[in-house]
């Protein structure tokens, strides 16, 4: 797992309250490089979320591993979004495989966020890149 | 004086937590709560009653029956019309649908379809699908710039076109607005227009007696109305629903059957073939009691008051934008708080247990008409309670404390 | 040995009393009864989860989301096929129309439709319509006098018409047989035929395994499964599936709506508009949740069981017809008495408790090939005793003796 | 009220056994007039119901009363039937409009053959004939 994500669980984990949770969220989509508008195709659009997201996933063939970029009109998604990227990104298709991105948010008490509700992102993107991750595995 | 502690002892859920804090429900226009008599009829049908309808020659298949025609007897009552002029359908949905596909054959390329910019999905989709099977014109009605109708406008727009189906909502769920009908109805009647009134909204919150309203069909959804999932309706002034076209086909809508040929039944029966939702029905028979029991002036009047407390607070904020209109409203607050996006709001009013609506409310046509994206949707009943709206203010301001 | 005992004890309306007897329930295939654990589901969700699905951002509306995303999954894995693969619908009858319609435009006068004599009303007038529309021919697959297959002339009936659909049930609801599908559907597969297995009396009594059958469709009502009325669905394999058009439109099934033009999702959101009966799905996976608990093979054995005793003594009562095929039946028994209407039968047979149903059972088509107006039906389930059998065969008896 | 009606409601009451009552209804059917087949048009149809019922109605203008003519190929429909007709045959309009035969079925214990189910004919047959009696009476 990406050393990256670890960090940022600890920090979500030692955020007790909820709203510090939330404002920690936050603060890693400020900190998401903004997605460069060229990249935001209406391909890359996740449909049908209630906010906006895009993702543009590449598979890097020298280093055998997925690039994840990714944006979100909404401050949550984003966050969420920077969490995601940080637990993915880099990864090789055989370790995103083995990532089950449902246990780590459920530690991280967001597993609501992954709910199957059709206004939500978060589990397309997931589904998306792991979906990437077993076809380059094949 | 309303006794809403009263009233709010007989819907169970509104005890729930959320989030450890108890559950702020201001979601009512995407579905009402439901009280103790609903839940504890569906138990009843299926514990002691539980068989199909209209076919059998059983008991529990003759009692079944009676309920669930008593049911249709009393959402005709419910509206001052007659029973057979009620449709059941699965919610408004589908019965938009219903009477849009009815009406393929009585179009053609000369017709003009005409509704407005306020619609929900169910009110519009329908509509452009019958446009594009049969060449007639859509048309939109032109509202202002903040979707309020300048009546004489209207009027005048009515005049020129003459529509062959006028289709407009009673009350606007994003908004809450409530649309004036019987200027635009009466300013059509000369034209056989024939005039769809979506009252998925309106049905419970304003009850109208559609005797007077004098419109050909109007939609409602039990769902909204504090019964169960799964069932609405329409009705349909007799003549003009027996010339619909049957809708779905199958069992108990058919009068004969060969294997070539098919005759139907009289309405309402030949638009509802197949088992239809019998719980559900008698479920919703028993919140249509809970509403003739209710003193619905009372109610009214204790969600409007509702209503202004909430937006005097919401005014107080800095910020805060609010798009409905403040006049004729039936409970229902859209707004935004500065360029913050809706989902961040209403995901971190959760937090505090308070369940708001953010989104483009199956609206996008009117979302654009107001230039916005979407909005954060507080949508009142007569169980909420000012004690509610305060903990929602909060909430808010926490919200707004951690955005900024 | 199947404990019906223990198993009575999880449908509490088997205790009722009709005309101060003992009800004996012999009208499954009309209507299944329901367990406890159905009925407490539905009543949890209204006092704990009420709210609508797919939208808001709320808690309640996620849990009820991902208990009716859940319920797609259950079915997904009671059929062993995609959850993707699964729409929801209100019935059986919903079903099989949302699939002829959602076939029209590939359809066309060359097209051929193919459907037995055996068919349930909701799979056969949904097809006159699809026909009439488009100017496909409809064929009838040629069975014997009795309704069974001579499988042979079947084949080659299908050799010759290579049908560009072929629709047919996996069990009649009228006699209760089995239609041996293999053979059948292994005919057409060169033939790009679209088959839609009608399953809504197959689905429960005989749980197919969708991905070995290897149809296109198959359809199901959750009422007649355990579960709740007002819901019910279809599998579609995912290509076949998303090829069909939209059938209703409104929220929820649209990418984007401008007042002019909208898109729509990917199946199977395209095909679900407007609020679901989410108190049903839910529901209704309660009722998988105790299929999947039951000893399906032991149920059937003993289903098998309760049906041939019944035969046997049915058999031995002097004129007497049965219909049903004896071999492959799901435990339904099809007869009639002499000449005397089955009307009179079931009506009598009520006096002393029986359940049973009379008339046409929706299959018009089917009583005319057998040369008969109507019949009587006793359908079983496993939750019906030996007992049960032998109350009907005496109340048989003593009502032959009240009209001879 | 018809005497003959009030003879057999006393005839039903006095069956204490519902086998003995609905013995007692399908005798009144056997004694029903068979219907003239000329009679038997597709109008005379009761729509819907499970049984085949036919109703012929007939207005006396002589005698301003309603004559009624039905069948049925069942035996306890027939036998209803001529329940029916032996409450209603005979009367003028405003006498048929003042009598309940909710009321008087439910008297006889037999009021689940008027419900509302669509394949039982007894209810239509029962509207039929008021509504005959309204049209007359205007
Ligand atoms: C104004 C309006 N019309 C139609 C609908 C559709 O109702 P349903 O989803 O119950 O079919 C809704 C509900 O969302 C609504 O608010
Ligand atoms: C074989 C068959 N097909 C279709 C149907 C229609 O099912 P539903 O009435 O639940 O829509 C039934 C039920 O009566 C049936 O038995």
């Amino acid at each position: 797992m990406n050393k990256t994500f670890k960090e940022l669980a600890d920090t979500l984990n030692n955020s007790p309250a909820w709203q510090q949770k939330y404002r920690e969220i936050m603060l890693l989509g400020k900190q998401l490089p903004t997605m460069p508008d060229v990249l935001k195709t209406p391909d890359a659009l996740v449909p049908g979320c209630e906010s906006k997201v895009w993702l543009y996933l590449e598979f890097d063939l020298q280093e055998n591993c997925l690039v994840i970029i990714g944006d979100s009109d909404t401050r949550i998604v984003k966050g969420l979004l920077a969490l995601i990227l940080s637990l993915y990104n880099g990864l090789t298709p055989s370790q995103v495989l083995a990532i089950n991105a449902f246990e780590e948010f459920e530690k991280l008490g967001l597993i609501s966020h992954l709910s199957p509700s059709r206004g939500n992102g978060i589990k397309a993107i997931v589904e998306r890149i792991q979906a990437m991750a077993e076809q380059k595995s094949l | 004086m309303f006794a809403v502690k009263k009233i709010r002892a007989d819907f169970p859920i509104l005890t729930q937590q959320i989030n450890n804090q108890p559950l702020v429900y201001l979601d009512s226009a995407a579905t009402s709560q439901k009280p103790q008599s609903v839940i504890a009829a569906t138990e009843l049908f299926y514990t002691q009653q539980n068989a199909n309808v209209h076919r059998g020659r059983h008991s529990l298949s003759e009692q079944a029956t009676t309920a669930y025609e008593k049911a249709r007897d009393k959402v005709a009552q419910y509206f001052n019309v007659q029973s057979r002029e009620i449709v059941w359908t699965k919610g408004a949905t589908e019965a938009l649908n219903l009477i849009a596909c009815g009406l393929t054959e009585q179009l053609d390329k000369n017709s003009s379809i005409v509704i407005t910019p306020l619609e929900h999905h169910a009110n519009i989709v329908p509509w452009q699908q019958l446009a594009l099977k049969t060449g007639a014109k859509l048309h939109i009605l032109p509202l202002e710039a903040d979707a309020t109708f300048n009546m004489s406008a209207c009027i005048e727009f009515l005049k020129q076109v003459k529509p062959t189906v006028l289709a407009l909502t009673h009350a606007s769920n994003a908004l809450g607005n409530i649309t004036n009908l019987s200027p635009l109805l009466s300013t059509v009647k000369g034209f056989n227009t024939i005039t769809v009134v979506d009252g998925a909204q309106g049905a419970m919150h304003l009850q109208p007696d559609l005797n007077i309203l004098d419109c050909d069909f109007y939609v409602f959804s039990a769902h909204k109305m504090l019964g169960p999932t799964g069932v609405g309706g329409l009705y349909g002034k007799y003549e003009r629903l027996n010339a619909l076209q049957p809708y779905q086909t199958g069992g108990e809508m058919i009068e004969t059957v060969s294997l070539f040929n098919s005759t139907f039944r009289d309405a309402p029966a030949k638009f509802e073939a197949g088992t239809p939702n019998i719980a559900g029905v008698i479920g919703f028979s028993a919140a249509l009691d809970y509403l003739f029991a209710l003193d619905k002036n009372a109610a009214y009047d204790y969600e409007q008051g509702l209503f202004n407390y909430a937006v005097n607070k919401l005014n107080d904020i800095d910020g805060i934008t609010i798009y409905s209109n403040l006049e004729h409203n039936i409970g229902t607050i859209c707004f935004n708080y500065k360029d913050e996006h809706p989902f961040d709001i209403a995901t971190l009013l959760d937090g505090f247990g308070v369940a708001v609506r953010s989104g483009h409310h199956c609206t996008q046509p009117l979302m654009t008409h107001l230039g916005i994206n979407g909005s954060v949707r507080a949508s009142f009943c007569f169980y909420n309670t000012h004690q509610d709206i305060d903990i929602f203010i909060n909430a808010l301001h926490e919200c707004i404390a951690l955005l900024d």
